[in-house]
């Protein structure tokens, strides 16, 4: 292989990336010497956004943050207004909510499993995990009314309530999932072809771990014990404690094994929680102004912690609310581990950290202002013009 | 991963081939908003909540409970908060009524009250898209 | 010095009790605004110095850089270090004067701060002093450099239609 | 006159277009059931190949615009013309010569390199590496492929296709020649970039390969001529392996039989870097080829 160096980017559009963000990689031959990344491309201007709408409507907007982890943006939005207006949401409230995040992550990592084994080019173990996918999506819909955006939070509460049906689905929906699981764990441990591209990749070491200051299962993978589940339980999560699941490796392989463990301590969580789902109402009484305050509200989303700082001056609408996206705590990380590593890992490593550029870019879409098709074009033109006179 | 393999020569294929066979959709499914006008009394509690300014209620004669309420099925996010913040019952999103689209956006703007309130904005307002109530 | 009426939890409310008496040289104020939660009120020359002890001390990961702007009428910003350790959370308050806003860097202590700080300066203004200018992170390559959206005055450009 | 209607119209030219087109449909087609879907219908890959000759070809600035037309004929040219020596459709060879067997071998590696030259005349980042991919490749599965062909000829003294087939007289070589078999078939898989070999073309690194400049006609060329090449390296292996091809129940049974088992190798293992494709091969491979042709050597002494 030669030693000439050129630099090779990635994105904003390219078939590894499922959302947009650009990584500019200088390689030797195939070996990666240097990276550097953009990250914007998916800036909505919410935290702006957020200062212009009263406190129900931006249950909404925050959790469209995120398609993923919706459940989880508005939750932590929910919790922390709950906190900041002194309401706290009835038992049976929390405990769906608890409910819902657990099978969101269950949905997520199924999603990361398929993601990354497409990434590794095994396109069978993508399909199949993703039909599996269906399993919990179909749940969710069944409990929800929605696939992604389930609306389910209500300020003080929510708005489903689990039905003896709904029960009797989760029941056999979970049974299905943790036998499919179990077999997906097998797989990715087992499997020769496999292993050679997760097997000691883009590993991170636990030193290197806490200095990059990363969290979320990339965290436990490189035996750091950090789940805000676990540390700081909120919602329901005091009564039905959820053990943390660490391994030392740090590498590829040790991602995908604590991600699908994660994936059996939820299939137990919510059999638990199905089984004693406290009666009662579902609502507690919220005021629609809030008044003065600071909160810090945090949760485990399935890609690990996520921050809110609610600041209310009193009003309809909030002063101040600043997300913290696990993504934007991980993917500082991904510069370092790729490091010296091959071209044909970037992929895998990238989505190693499980990355959501939607929810790590938020905030600036201000005027409305609808274009034409005529006007888009146009004004696709004038812009590569411009770019082509500027090089 | 060749257990799977063989195991799905055997099986049905898992795609469902919508439209063509059309499976249940769950009951809590949330489709197109459906506003009666029985019981409303123009409080507005709908309007200000809903997050994706969808939903307009134009007031003719708030005494004699006159509205019609302006509804855009392309920009509601179906999430029903206002359902849940109509104290008299006023608003359901069918679990029916879900395939909507359609093929100009002038479709999507429906109008919901008495047909001749309904006459009376319209002939009132030509506009399609009013800036707001 | 804990509101007992908080439900901080014993071994959160040590940790925070510890570096508060690491960091007691340098904090003006403090308050224990919510259950495991400390605020501490530092001034700007101080931050580097304490949040270096935190790093040394390994007390936690900086969770988040909040940047607060309290308007153009107060003149006043803040600007948040969250370090949450466990169930604690400790933020270090940096109060500023809005036109001449500026901290120091703290990537030589916390280098996974980086992102934080490029996400301070370009939204909020605030300028980080040893921060290298990298391009932009968050905003479009043609947005106006003068404007920080999320400073409360923030003058949004038109939108270049063609 | 009646040559040249072979070698245009069937059983050369269109026949092993619409052939290769049709075969794509059941690799397509079995990957998605193995996959537990349902796969495209019949007409998907024709209409996906049509699509392509229709649409717009771009040509990207800096690149050698006659090089970059001519390529996918060339590509696409030898492909068919390599189909000429065998037995296509059961039918006897439109054209066999003594030595026929090593020229076919360099046709199909022609496309192979139209695809590299391609690959760096576009002047992308992707195009150069996935162009240095494929010659990497190239070089770890073209000595193996070239011998396991040879095994089978060097019993009989011939290197003329039909011949070596006359005169195993439809004896089932795989059984005799195992690794030769097994190597030939893989090495087809590298020589078409098929998954688990497809590093060369992988999307989810290098976009498309050499072939990311490329779109319409180019594109819909290039894309053939693989799909013929895939085509006509079954042919071989299943004439040279299984037992030669009498007619055409035999043509359509055995090269569906090898394609099956390409495409289950296909569904079952993730995508190599290539530096462990070049290892597996220099490693295997070329091991195994040696094993055998040292047995072929004791045998034939």
């Amino acid at each position: 292989m030669n030693t000439q160096t050129f630099v090779f980017p990635i994105g904003p559009q390219h078939p590894a990336l499922k959302e947009p963000c650009h990584l500019e990689i200088t390689v030797s031959g195939e070996i990666i010497s240097d990276a550097t990344i953009r990250l914007g491309y998916a800036h909505r201007g919410i935290e702006k956004a957020t200062e212009g709408r009263n406190w129900t409507q931006n249950l909404y907007l925050l959790e469209r943050v995120c398609g993923i982890c919706s459940h989880s943006h508005a939750m932590t939005y929910a919790l922390g207004v709950e906190a900041l207006a002194g309401v706290t949401a009835p038992p049976r409230a929390q405990a769906i909510r608890t409910l819902v995040a657990e099978m969101e992550r269950i949905h997520s990592h199924l999603l990361w499993l398929g993601v990354s084994a497409h990434e590794a080019g095994f396109d069978t173990l993508f399909m199949y995990s993703w039909r599996d996918r269906e399993i919990i999506m179909h749940l969710l819909e069944t409990v929800t009314g929605n696939r992604v955006n389930y609306s389910v939070n209500l300020l003080g509460g929510v708005k489903v309530d689990i039905t003896d049906a709904m029960i009797r689905a989760l029941h056999e929906g979970v049974d299905q999932l943790e036998a499919r699981t179990t077999h997906y764990l097998e797989v990715v441990t087992s499997d020769a072809a496999f292993l050679q591209r997760t097997r000691g990749i883009g590993t991170m070491s636990s030193e290197q771990a806490f200095s990059l200051g990363v969290i979320g299962p990339v965290a436990r993978a490189s035996g750091l014990a950090r789940d805000v589940r676990v540390d700081a339980p909120y919602a329901f999560y005091d009564e039905f404690p959820v053990q943390m699941v660490t391994e030392q490796t740090g590498d590829l392989e040790a991602r995908f094994v604590v991600r699908l463990k994660e994936l059996f301590e939820s299939y137990r969580v919510i059999r638990e929680l199905i089984d004693h789902l406290p009666a009662g109402e579902l609502q507690a009484r919220m005021p629609r102004r809030i008044k003065a305050g600071e909160t810090i509200s945090r949760i485990e989303a399935p890609r690990g912690e996520l921050f809110y700082f609610i600041r209310s001056g009193g009003g309809e609408t909030p002063e101040r609310i600043k997300v913290r996206t696990p993504t934007l705590c991980n993917i500082s990380s991904v510069l370092v581990t790729m490091m010296n590593q091959h071209l044909a890992d970037i992929p895998m490593i990238l989505v190693g950290v499980d990355p959501c550029f939607s929810c790590n870019d938020r905030a600036v879409a201000v005027n409305d202002g609808r274009w034409t098709w005529q006007q888009l074009r146009q004004y696709g033109i004038d812009y590569y013009r411009r770019k082509g006179d500027s090089c | 991963m060749l257990r799977d393999i063989v195991g799905a020569m055997f099986q049905k294929p898992i795609t469902e081939v919508y439209p063509f066979e059309r499976v249940d959709v769950p009951p809590a499914l949330r489709g197109k908003l459906l506003w009666t006008a029985e019981g409303c009394t123009g409080c507005m509690l709908c309007v200000k909540d809903c997050p994706a300014d969808a939903i307009h209620l134009i007031t003719l004669d708030k005494a004699a409970k006159r509205f019609v309420m302006e509804y855009h099925v392309d920009r509601c996010i179906y999430c029903g908060q206002c359902v849940q913040s109509c104290r008299f019952d006023c608003l359901t999103l069918q679990q029916d009524t879900w395939e909507l689209a359609a093929e100009s956006q002038s479709e999507f703007a429906v109008w919901y009250g008495a047909p001749e309130d309904v006459a009376t904005v319209l002939g009132a307002a030509p506009a399609p898209d009013r800036g707001e109530a | 010095m804990s509101d007992p009426n908080l439900k901080t939890t014993p071994a959160a409310a040590a940790a925070l009790k510890q570096a508060a008496s690491w960091l007691a040289a340098w904090t003006s104020t403090s308050a224990w605004p919510e259950a495991n939660r400390l605020d501490l009120t530092l001034r700007v020359e101080h931050l580097l110095d304490a949040v270096r002890t935190l790093a040394e001390q390994r007390w936690g990961i900086l969770s988040a850089i909040t940047g607060l702007d309290h308007g153009p009428e107060s003149g006043r910003m803040e600007v948040l270090y969250h370090f949450c350790a466990g169930a604690a959370v400790l933020t270090l308050r940096i109060d500023l004067a809005r036109e001449t806003a500026v901290v120091p860097s703290v990537c030589d202590a916390i280098p996974s701060a980086r992102l934080y700080e490029q996400e301070l300066r370009e939204l909020m203004g605030v300028g980080v002093d040893g921060l290298p200018e990298a391009g932009r992170l968050f905003l479009a390559d043609d947005w106006p450099t003068d404007i920080h959206p999320l400073r409360k005055d923030a003058q949004m450009p038109e939108r270049k239609t063609p | 006159m009646l040559t040249l209607l072979a070698m245009l119209v069937f059983p050369g030219g269109l026949f092993l277009i619409a052939n290769s087109v049709a075969y794509e449909w059941v690799d397509r087609k079995v990957v998605a059931r193995l996959q537990n879907r349902i796969g495209p219908r019949w007409f998907q890959p024709f209409a996906d190949l049509l699509k392509l000759l229709t649409k717009e070809e771009v040509i990207p600035e800096g690149a050698h615009v006659a090089v970059f037309i001519i390529l996918p004929v060339i590509a696409l040219a030898s492909a068919l013309t390599a189909a000429l020596t065998l037995p296509v459709a059961g039918l006897s060879p439109v054209y066999s010569y003594p030595g026929d067997l090593i020229v076919t071998v360099y046709l199909l590696s022609l496309l192979t390199l139209c695809l590299s030259i391609a690959g760096t005349n576009t002047n992308s980042q992707y195009g150069v590496i996935g162009a240095m991919r494929i010659l990497t490749q190239l070089f770890a599965y073209e000595a193996p492929f070239l011998l396991a062909l040879l095994g089978p000829a060097f019993l009989t003294g011939s290197w003329q296709i039909n011949e070596v087939v006359a005169a195993h007289g439809g004896q089932w070589l795989l059984f005799a020649q195992p690794i030769g078999f097994v190597i030939a078939v893989l090495s087809l898989m590298g020589k078409v970039e098929l998954s688990p070999f497809d590093a060369p073309e992988a999307e989810t690194e290098v976009v498309a390969g050499a072939l990311t400049e490329y779109s319409g006609r180019g594109l819909a060329l290039f894309l053939l001529g693989k799909k013929v090449v895939l085509l006509v390296g079954l042919l071989l292996i299943a004439a040279l392996y299984m037992g030669g091809i009498a007619n055409p129940l035999d043509y359509i049974v055995k090269t569906l039989l090898l394609l099956l088992i390409i495409t289950v190798i296909q569904a079952l293992l993730a995508r190599l870097r290539i530096d462990q494709t070049v290892g597996v091969w220099w490693h295997y491979g070329v091991l195994g080829i040696f094993i055998q042709w040292l047995w072929l050597l004791v045998q034939g002494t």
